[in-house]
């Protein structure tokens, strides 16, 4: 069988690969990129924890077929980062205690940057309906929706 | 063996390729064939996609509205010419499925997905599906019948009226888990007024039957009269006539009929 | 009308650790030459906290700055044996472990540092910043940071301790069911409020106001944590979740998270959570563990209001909306209670 | 919104610590934010193969026949695994710790006894080729009658699920077929309450569903040893675990399990390590074996059902003289951990009361449905709604607040609990007026005025005259006396058809070696201690 290669942005640089055939964006992001941030939790679309950004927008790599994104820009929690610095998004999640497993907190943090970059200051609905394809058994939501309000307000602060 | 994927420029060739191919199945937005690869759905050997920029079209200048089957919910809910549509698009998955999401794939979904479609019910909707010897307009209740004979064939556009006004036209999901979560069943309701009575009455509901279903008694039960608190009870008591409701993890058939008409009645009346 | 609130409660204690095999825990603590501590594990953090909090306990025991010390946790060659992350055990069962352990090395460090400032060990405490000084003479001080190169380079002494913690196991008498189970408990009380549709049986939560009792909070943030999303989870085995709908019919399992229900962002209600501190006598620093427990008194007090609220009574769970339809039916309709 | 209340129990403590108490930030939070906490799943190794079960179509049915001859054809397998190629196929999880007997198969061998059981392990190059070969497997059933409810499970006749248990309920003791609690005389004191109340309660089985499904990556090591990356909530269980089944010394093993994306007691099971190590062994190559998230809900481990049965007796002024409880452990087809949890739940009765009447019978049953297993709050959760439901109809039944009802029933320092120890340290009533002042939930001042430190002890603290049951009882040796000193070598490769012969009297504690790699977790089991 033969190989597609498969060229994209990754986190703002350009990536080739070689993927099989019905490989998905999550298998190839880890697997053949080697970036471990996008997090497989149940391959349906059910659960948020692959959340990428396509194009800037908010996509499930584990139901993207790998050579749709040829072109196009990808990024992931691993390039959320401006340099050492950490994002709002980051420091808020932090300072607001929105982290316990940190299984969930990859796909939360680019759902939640997927409706900051659209809206800069959402009310509380915007952001429950901006996270709700995302689960998180342990923190109950309360202490992820405080955070991403407090980095749209720019106190990060509890 | 791993899987093939088969990218076509046009529809027509894209079809070929569908019809010719028992384990070949349309990829549009990946939440229902990429899930099944997933899963380890080993039926599926090939994948076909098609890049032509008809699937991606609307069109929302008419009385009659289309969708070119590869538009996503995210595109509808960006069209302000389709804020009758904005309600069940918002209704469907978080923010990355809408923005995956087809509302051709929408078509083949089953319960308890599928809201969309419940919506284009209501509004009368056709699919235009391309077959081996080209294209062919289906009523989409009759589309729906056949459903599990259709996986051959490639839908390219869904077409729906528009409605006169925001008021004739209304949607509810009805769903445990907000703001996102599936469906214990979905209503929409088409509800044409002229002369100050209903003429045209469309009922669709969701999780109702195997398939989305029109509530043909709740509709009867509104033609031809003002929607007035006795039209509309009227009309919440028929609403379970003719349906065949199952039992699934989000609700039992019993329970489905039990709020079918609580729902229609609350949806008529504008009670939240 | 056709929505109604209620208000129920409902108290529980809860033990902590398991009466199994004595639940064992060990820990191993060591320092490098410049004074930094780790903690070497095999238990597991998973997402309870368990890294962080023995961090605490162990920093607090060998007087040092927790930015000093590191815990290692996970795995099974150079993690000394413990039985699990589960039961409610490991802030106690590890926690005591840990303890331990910084207890035998912080005797090292300040034999080390006796020996260089020259005086009886007994004479020496910690400033908690980093130093080691001779009681009431802050300013005959060593730091760590000197203790460890001294111990290491000098004296030949390993700033090190190994710490088990073991309840003896209790056996359980056949006939009475007399044994001890646990050494300490955990205690919670809490309200539910709820608004009952009385024409779809769809239970909202309304908010929470709990009292929690847990020896101490070593860390209220963690806390905070386990307590809210704890809470959460009660919510939402009360009222949603089941891999079997039909129990015991095992038919309609749900496959997917559109089919197991959980309640979701939007679901959340105001939870106001007073924390008390009842020190337990064996557990390091009076700490229970409030992870297990938090859950527990939510699905009843839930039950509870939905009784208050529409007068029907429901058994099972999860009390999902068809339960409480059919329940009201059964009665002819919602029979409010008495506000609360 | 989080208040820490010093103020009460203030005199209990030494609030003068540096670190303790602080709201320190979690040493994972960075790994968390920036995505570098590693799980089990983000190790990359070279020439990774990918392992996946076939899971039985059958809730019950014995297997007649598998042919796997298309299936070892299929493109890319490297290796098909039967039970007769797992060197231990049968355990049982508290075996480590002396409770129970070996009952479950890694892999099934002549019977299946809940859908979803794993039958056979297929190793190959691709997800994909492992689905694709797993299609080609022909099974032969034979479908044996079910049992799914639990006190159809004990009734006479009722088909046998486990033979290991032939009566579908774990054997506490060596006696009884469910642990007992005996304190009083309960019936005598429901004969005299000026109210009898006698209720059903049923919780249905709830699934962990941690973001992260449970997995393990096992790969060949340096000097014959294997590397395993796991999900487990419990390493050394699970090392252990493993090498009884796989029958290696322990330290063959080098487990890492970094950070878990949830467990809440579903990763307890050691249920893919022994697998992805076999198959490791087996092909000399990197083995994964991840649930997918259908597998992790219908058929990794839930929290079992419970039914409840309480009936209690309460007089005009409030006391709860009696509480009389019946409860079903549904544990599934093999006893994992339900076993414990009904010895937990027997030790809870009658929750957080001091009531001097106390009875109790809590079964482990065996039905044909996924195995259940530990979960927060485990043996406990539902006890907790039976008895806080009960306890809302009780105070309803007598006119009473429930606020209120609880703390003229709540256990104080120095009363008797139920399983014969003395109440220390309690603080309900505290609790219960703290949360009835959050909640702005009037109390009278007497109620108020309550403490858990105050009238307490006493004739409450008097271990009753409990009466014995009229039938004669066998001399019941010390619990849990079976020893897991397996028998060496005669290792048994499935289950036994029938039910194994009585246990012999203990051999000495410490035998000079151990016929096996695991460690036995406890060597004093059974010593007596009050």
């Amino acid at each position: 069988m033969s190989k597609i290669p498969l060229q994209f942005r990754h986190n703002g640089r350009d990536v080739a690969i070689f993927v099989d055939g019905g490989t998905n964006l999550l298998v190839a992001l880890r697997e053949l990129i080697g970036d471990l941030t996008p997090k497989f939790g149940c391959g349906q679309g059910g659960c948020g924890t692959c959340s990428v950004l396509i194009d800037g927008e908010l996509h499930l790599s584990c139901l993207t077929l790998a050579e749709t994104v040829a072109g196009r820009s990808v990024e992931t929690l691993d390039g959320m980062k401006q340099g050492p610095n950490l994002h709002p998004l980051q420091r808020a999640f932090a300072d607001h205690f929105a982290a316990q497993c940190g299984y969930c907190t990859p796909g939360m943090l680019m759902a939640a940057k997927a409706l900051l970059d659209r809206n800069p200051a959402p009310s509380r609905a915007d952001v429950v309906e901006a996270i709700s394809g995302n689960i998180c058994r342990c923190t109950g939501y309360e202490p992820i929706i405080n955070a991403i309000l407090a980095a749209a307000g720019g106190r990060a602060s509890a | 063996m791993a899987v093939t994927v088969k990218t076509f420029a046009s529809v027509g060739e894209a079809a070929g390729a569908l019809s010719s191919d028992r384990s070949a199945r349309y990829l549009g937005g990946g939440t229902l064939v990429m899930r099944a690869l997933n899963e380890g759905d080993v039926s599926i050997s090939t994948i076909v996609r098609a890049q032509d920029q008809a699937l991606t079209r609307i069109d929302a200048s008419g009385p009659r509205i289309t969708l070119g089957a590869g538009v996503t919910f995210a595109r509808v809910l960006a069209e302000r010419d389709l804020a009758f549509l904005h309600t069940p698009a918002q209704s469907i998955g978080g923010p990355a499925v809408r923005n995956m999401g087809t509302v051709g794939g929408n078509l083949f979904a089953p319960n308890p997905y599928g809201d969309f479609t419940v919506a284009l019910l209501a509004l009368d909707a056709t699919v235009a599906v391309q077959g081996g010897f080209g294209t062919r307009d289906i009523a989409l209740e009759e589309f729906l019948q056949s459903r599990e004979r259709q996986s051959g064939a490639l839908v390219l556009s869904v077409s729906c009226t528009r409605p006169a006004s925001a008021e004739a036209f209304r949607y509810r999901k009805i769903a445990r888990i907000k703001p996102k979560g599936g469906s214990v069943i979905t209503l929409a309701a088409h509800l044409p007024i002229s002369g100050g009575r209903i003429a045209g009455a469309r009922i669709a509901l969701g999780s109702m039957a195997p398939t989305q279903i029109r509530a043909r008694a709740a509709e009867r039960a509104l033609e031809g009269r003002s929607l007035d608190t006795a039209t509309i009870a009227a009309a919440a008591s028929a609403a379970v006539e003719g349906t065949s409701p199952s039992d699934n993890a989000l609700g039992s058939a019993w329970y489905r009929r039990e709020i079918v008409g609580v729902h229609l009645r609350r949806l008529l009346s504008g009670q939240e | 009308m056709t929505r109604h609130r209620g208000r129920g409660m409902a108290s529980i204690n809860y033990p902590i650790g398991m009466n199994l095999g004595g639940d064992p825990s060990q820990a191993l603590v060591h320092s490098n030459p410049s004074g930094k501590f780790t903690v070497a594990l095999s238990s597991i953090d998973l997402g309870q906290g368990m890294k962080s909090v023995t961090r605490q306990i162990c920093a607090e025991t060998l007087g040092v700055p927790v930015e000093d010390v590191y815990v290692d946790t996970a795995d099974s060659d150079t993690g000394p044996h413990c039985m699990g992350s589960f039961a409610s055990r490991g802030t106690h069962r590890v926690g005591n472990a840990v303890m331990a352990a910084a207890r035998e090395a912080r005797g090292v460090m300040m034999e080390a540092a006796a020996e260089e400032l020259e005086v009886n060990a007994a004479d020496l405490e910690t400033d908690g910043r980093g130093n080691i000084h001779v009681k009431g003479a802050p300013h005959r001080s060593i730091s760590t940071k000197d203790v460890a190169i001294a111990a290491q380079f000098k004296q030949g002494k390993t700033i090190s301790g190994r710490g088990i913690f073991l309840v003896p196991l209790s056996d359980v008498d056949p006939e009475t069911g007399e044994m001890s189970p646990a050494t300490c408990y955990a205690h919670a009380c809490l309200v539910a409020e709820v608004e009952v549709d009385d024409e779809t049986g769809e239970v909202a939560m309304v908010r929470m106001d709990s009292a929690y009792e847990l020896g101490r909070a070593l860390n209220p943030r963690l806390v905070e944590q386990q307590l809210v999303g704890g809470a959460w989870m009660g919510v939402s085995h009360a009222l949603y979740e089941t891999p079997e709908p039909y129990y015991p019919d095992p038919a309609h399992g749900p496959r997917d998270f559109v089919e197991y229900l959980m309640p979701g962002p939007g679901d959340v209600c105001p939870h106001d959570i007073a924390v008390l501190e009842r020190p337990a006598p064996d557990g390091p620093f009076g700490a229970k563990g409030p992870g297990e427990m938090c859950a527990n008194p939510v699905l009843p007090a839930v039950a509870n209001a939905i009784f208050n609220a529409v007068g029907v009574r429901i058994d099972e769970l999860p009390i999902t909306p068809e339960k409480v339809l059919r329940a009201i039916k059964a009665q002819g309709g919602a029979r409010p209670q008495a506000r609360r | 919104m989080l208040e820490l209340r010093k103020d009460i129990f203030a005199d209990e403590r030494d609030d003068n610590l540096k670190e303790i108490g602080k709201g320190t930030q979690r040493q994972d939070m960075l790994g968390h934010i920036t995505g570098t906490s590693s799980y089990f799943n983000d190790h990359k190794l070279q020439g990774m193969l990918h392992l996946k079960v076939l899971r039985s179509t059958h809730a019950h049915a014995k297997l007649r026949r598998i042919d796997t001859t298309d299936a070892e054809r299929s493109a890319g397998v490297r290796r098909i695994i039967r039970g007769a190629d797992v060197p231990r196929n049968l355990n049982t999880l508290l075996s480590l710790i002396n409770f129970g007997k070996d009952d479950e198969p890694s892999l099934a061998v002549d019977k299946v006894r809940y859908k979803g059981e794993p039958i056979l392990a297929i190793v190959a190059d691709s997800e994909r080729e492992a689905f694709e070969a797993i299609a080609k497997v022909r099974v032969d059933y034979e479908p044996l009658p079910t049992v799914f409810d639990v006190e159809d499970a004990l009734k006479l006749g009722a088909p046998v699920v486990n033979e290991t248990y032939p009566k579908n309920a774990f054997i506490y003791h060596d006696v009884y077929d469910h642990q007992r609690l005996r304190f009083g005389d309960a019936d005598a004191a429901l004969a005299t309450a000026d109210h009898v109340l006698e209720q059903r309660y049923q919780m249905s089985p709830i699934e962990h569903a941690p973001t992260e499904t449970n997995g393990a990556i096992a790969a060949p090591d340096t000097n014959g040893r294997y590397v395993v990356y796991t999900s487990t909530q419990a390493l050394f269980f699970s090392v252990d675990t493993c090498a009884k089944i796989l029958d290696v010394p322990s330290n063959t093993f080098h487990f890492i399990g970094g950070t878990v994306g949830g467990g809440f007691g579903g990763k307890v099971d050691t249920l893919t390590e022994p697998l992805a190590i076999l198959g490791a062994m087996l092909t000399g190559r990197p083995v994964r074996y991840v649930f997918g998230r259908e597998e992790e809900m219908q058929y990794g481990p839930p929290r079992g059902a419970e039914r409840i049965y309480i009936k209690d007796g309460v007089m005009r002024d409030g006391r709860i003289v009696a509480r009389k409880i019946r409860a079903y452990f549904d544990s599934g087809a093999y006893t994992r951990l339900s076993s414990y949890a009904a010895v937990k739940c027997a030790a809870h009765l009658p929750g957080p009361y001091t009531i001097p009447n106390v009875y109790g019978d809590v079964y482990c049953v065996f039905t044909n449905r996924t195995p259940a297993t530990a979960m927060r709050g485990f043996g406990v959760t539902a006890m907790d709604f039976a008895i806080e439901c009960q306890m809302d109809k009780l105070a309803n039944l007598v006119g009473m607040d429930p606020m209120e009802f609880r703390i003229l029933n709540a256990y104080r320092d120095g009363d008797m609990k139920a399983h014969r120890r003395e109440a220390k340290n309690t603080a309900l009533i505290e609790c219960v007026q703290v949360a009835a002042e959050k909640a702005k939930w009037p109390i009278r001042d007497e109620f108020k005025r309550a403490s858990s430190r105050k009238d307490g002890g006493g004739s409450r603290a008097v271990i009753p005259a409990t009466p014995t049951d009229s039938r004669g009882r066998p001399a019941a040796p010390a619990q849990q006396r079976t020893t897991y000193d397996r028998a060496p070598v005669t290792a048994t490769r499935e289950p036994p058809r029938e039910p194994p012969p009585s246990t012999p009297p203990p051999p000495p504690p410490r035998p000079a070696a151990p016929s096996h790699g695991a460690t036995r977790f406890s060597s004093v089991f059974g010593t007596r201690r009050r």
